[in-house]
């Protein structure tokens, strides 16, 4: 009843969630006690460390979420539509996660909550483009269409991020002069190790978190499905004459 | 084969309108009390309109074209047409591209019309600048009509599709809108051209890109 | 689910151990007094001292890292020897932190090093703001994935009719 | 060869299961009836045999092609005249058949066009608008349009709704004259009666499934 690949994804999910929680302990415990503070911005800088790696999070799901969409449109298989679903889900909340915390980074750095910068604009319209995802995805009623027009949605969507970020620079260096310093954070070793342990937990996490919420989907699929056989069965002993 | 579909499809939406003049009249309708209202909400002097005026422009274009694009596909909703478009053996790529030169041509129109008026209403100086002008307008539009007509065809099937067209699209011709102002802008200014060649070129790559990428996702939308 | 809530609870206790690290480091390194604080108290180890350089009082070589300046608070202002470091922070009108050891003899903070304004409310904010709704989302969806599960199980499966419809 | 094959084929809208394991078989030159309640998935099977709908199990071939993979091939031979009438409404009667070839690729004379309108009754309103058209009218056009479209396979959904007597009789006579030049015909039909001059087969969608019927059968209940 239970296809077997889900059967796996739930035998092997564990394993993603402890690795997630180990490498988010140790990557927590490096960027938050062990390392130095920055030399320019001193302790806040440790924003940096849930900060970038939930941004990198959130375009490796939207990634995922193309490359299934292209998947689901050659194979047409309804799990990969359920993981293009889950993913867009997660990277809708990873993305909004990463401008909030990016918000209260950008306080205490450059003393306002939000500034066009081309990477703050585009994802905010990367957020815009997800929730209109989600949105769709709710004002179907046929799951085939649904799946098929989710997928042509994000696949535009996600070609459109690389030309909206060049847009978006090009519209700030125009009208924005330098008065605000971007000047990034000096990567010292020091600072690199735990923000890449943070990144790798922060991947497996939402892994972890895309093999739970496809199993999520998918599960509530097959119930709806059965009690719709039933239903089905009950609505023509009804209709016959 | 593909050429005739894409010169009949462009025929049919045409003399449709043409008898019922219900896009046309509807899109300049609505695009003069846009830039009514614009006026009205800026009390704007000659200063302020050289900085404002191109952003102005091209908000009333983009929704003006929104209603043009809504009313695209949902026209052949009546009577099952669009049934009958996927059903039948023309290549699906061949509709997109005779509904894309639909759309851009009453686009274009309802600009060409409009833009006058902006002239008059808010005492532009254009007369050196109009053919950098219209190739501003006529890649931005084609752009808006190209990404436009593929989300015309997916929203046309969905509830609540009068919203959901713009909530979708929006978001996706940022890059469009941006690069049109910003180009307007400075073709209204005077500027030498170097400039702002780069959203010229960007508004070029944009058409590219997309116009490829969605007359293969076209499919997609109209078939199974 | 018993062995659900179990794991769910180590999580949690997991969490509340690290966040009991984080506050006994905090108080034990980076906790800073004001000039008022520290008249009051006058301690005698070394403590972490915060308020801002007072307008016009910065004197010194800065390259050589020797600097005198006052450290202004709310209402008291106290006289810092900074020997240290060359610092490249250091300057009028800005809230910094010193760390250094007080003389209540000569009135004056002898200070070695100095930081910059920690920002503690906003690092604990983002982390606070980006880890708990993540903990939460996964909980929310692993406990829903285990009832769907269940639900699963108990439903009877839907068999096509035995005898097919036979019309009389 | 058969000219549609069904094997196994269900389909279903989200939870709600329509069709459920039908098979079916068509042979070339002939008629087949399909009878059932509302909602008991004759549309539904029309759809995907006019590869409307991807099935969602089991698999069709019309004239020997896979109805998944081959569907530009199996629509260049195949007409699905559907319950909404695909016509524009400003448009006329010539224009819009004009349209509807061009797009499978024909391109009638307008001698022919003028034949197939009077054959079908509606010669005199040739020019007028769609809009004013009553619904029996729209009928009429629609197998002007199958007249001049000449496809091997004809799906028809309900024809004789909307129909007159005389409309009724043009739909028989077409039907006959298609299975003489060996054409196939499937269609769906509230009404036995006026199915049963033209058709051989026929069959019973309930619950979902198929089952074979006979005329005879049909006089019993």
């Amino acid at each position: 009843m239970i296809s077997k690949v889900v059967r796996r994804l739930r035998r092997f999910q564990g394993w993603f969630g402890g690795l997630a929680a180990g490498c988010l302990v140790a990557g927590l415990y490096l960027g938050l006690l062990a390392s130095p503070p920055d030399y320019y911005q001193g302790e806040v800088a440790r924003i940096m460390y849930i900060h970038v790696p939930l941004a990198h999070t959130a375009l490796l799901a939207y990634t995922v979420v193309f490359a299934g969409s292209l998947w689901y449109l050659w194979k047409r298989d309804p799990l990969i539509d359920n993981v293009c679903h889950a993913a867009a889900g997660l990277s809708a909340l990873f993305t909004a996660l990463a401008l909030v915390t990016g918000m209260i980074w950008a306080k205490p750095t450059w003393n306002t909550w939000w500034t066009w910068d081309a990477r703050l604009t585009s994802f905010a319209l990367l957020f815009f483009i997800l929730l209109g995802y989600l949105m769709l995805r709710t004002f179907i009623d046929h799951p085939e269409r649904e799946a098929r027009y989710a997928a042509v949605l994000a696949i535009v969507g996600f070609l459109d991020l690389p030309i909206i970020h060049f847009s978006v620079e090009w519209w700030r260096t125009l009208h924005q002069p330098q008065s605000i310093s971007l000047r990034g954070v000096s990567i010292s070793s020091g600072l690199l190790i735990p923000l890449v342990i943070m990144s790798i937990g922060m991947s497996l996490l939402f892994a972890y978190m895309l093999i739970l919420r496809t199993q999520l989907l998918y599960l509530s699929r097959l119930l709806e499905t059965k009690r719709g056989r039933l239903l089905s069965q009950f609505h023509f002993s009804k209709a016959d004459p | 084969m593909f050429r005739h579909v894409v010169q009949w499809v462009v025929w049919k939406d045409l003399l449709t309108e043409f008898r019922s003049r219900e896009t046309l009249s509807s899109m300049l309708f609505f695009a003069l009390i846009v830039i009514f209202i614009f006026s009205f909400s800026f009390s704007m002097n000659q200063q302020a309109a050289q900085e404002l005026i191109a952003g102005i422009i091209w908000v009333a274009f983009a929704f003006t074209g929104m209603i043009g694009l809504g009313k695209s596909f949902s026209a052949e909703l009546q009577n099952d047409c669009l049934e009958y478009l996927q059903g039948s053996p023309a290549a699906k790529g061949a509709i997109y591209a005779g509904k894309v030169a639909a759309n851009f041509m009453f686009m274009l129109i309802v600009e060409i019309i409009l833009f006058p008026l902006f002239v008059i209403f808010f005492n532009l100086d254009v007369i050196e600048q109009i053919s950098l002008l219209l190739l501003i307008f006529f890649l931005a539009t084609f752009g808006l009509s190209a990404v436009g007509t593929l989300f015309s065809a997916l929203t046309v099937q969905i509830r609540a599709r009068e919203v959901m067209l713009p909530i979708l699209l929006l978001p996706l011709v940022v890059p469009v809108m941006i690069a049109a102002v910003e180009a307007t802008k400075g073709a209204l200014n005077g500027d030498p051209l170097p400039m702002y060649q780069q959203w010229l070129e960007l508004l070029a790559i944009f058409n590219v890109v997309f116009t490829v990428v969605s007359f293969w996702l076209f499919d997609f939308i109209i078939d199974a | 689910m018993t062995s659900f809530y179990l794991r769910w609870t180590g999580v949690l206790l997991v969490g509340m151990l690290f966040g009991g690290l984080l506050y006994a480091h905090y108080t034990q390194h980076l906790a800073s007094l004001t000039p008022e604080q520290l008249l009051h108290q006058m301690p005698s180890g070394e403590v972490r001292l915060r308020g801002l350089v007072k307008s016009g009082s910065l004197q010194g070589e800065l390259e050589q890292g020797k600097a005198v300046f006052e450290l202004v608070g709310e209402r008291v202002s106290v006289t810092v020897q900074y020997a240290g470091p060359p610092p490249e922070n250091l300057r009028e009108l800005k809230t910094l932190i010193v760390v250094g050891r007080w003389d209540p003899m000569s009135n004056t903070f002898y200070a070695r090093d100095l930081a910059l304004l920690p920002h503690y409310g906003f690092v604990t904010s983002a982390y606070v703001a980006g880890l708990v709704p993540l903990v939460i989302v996964v909980f929310s969806m692993a406990r829903r994935v285990n009832a769907l599960y269940e639900e699963i199980k108990r439903s009877t499966v839907y068999q096509p009719e035995a005898t097919p419809y036979v019309d009389t | 060869m058969p000219a549609i094959r069904v094997q196994d084929l269900s389909h279903s809208y989200g939870h709600y299961q329509v069709l459920r394991q039908v098979t079916l078989e068509i042979s070339q030159g002939t008629c087949y009836t399909l009878l059932g309640a509302n909602g008991s998935g004759k549309t539904t099977l029309l759809r995907i045999l006019a590869t409307l709908l991807r099935p969602t199990s089991g698999r069709i071939e019309i004239l020997g092609r896979d109805g998944v993979t081959d569907k530009t091939l199996i629509r260049r031979s195949l007409l699905f005249l559907a319950h909404g009438s695909h016509l524009y409404e400003e448009l006329n009667a010539l224009e819009n058949l004009q349209f509807a070839l061009a797009l499978r690729g024909l391109f009638p004379t307008p001698r022919q066009l003028k034949l197939v309108l009077d054959r079908v009754g509606i010669g005199a309103f040739a020019s007028m608008k769609v809009r004013h058209y009553s619904a029996g009218m729209k009928k009429r056009l629609s197998f002007a349009k199958a007249m001049l479209a000449a496809p091997d396979i004809l799906l028809l959904d309900e024809p004789f709704t909307a129909l007159d007597h005389s409309g009724v009789e043009l739909v028989q006579d077409y039907i006959r004259e298609v299975l003489n030049r060996n054409g196939t015909i499937l269609m769906s039909t509230h009404d036995p009666e006026k199915a049963r001059v033209v058709s051989q087969q026929v069959g019973l969608l309930r619950q979902g499934t198929l089952h074979p019927w006979t005329w005879r059968q049909k006089d019993a209940s």
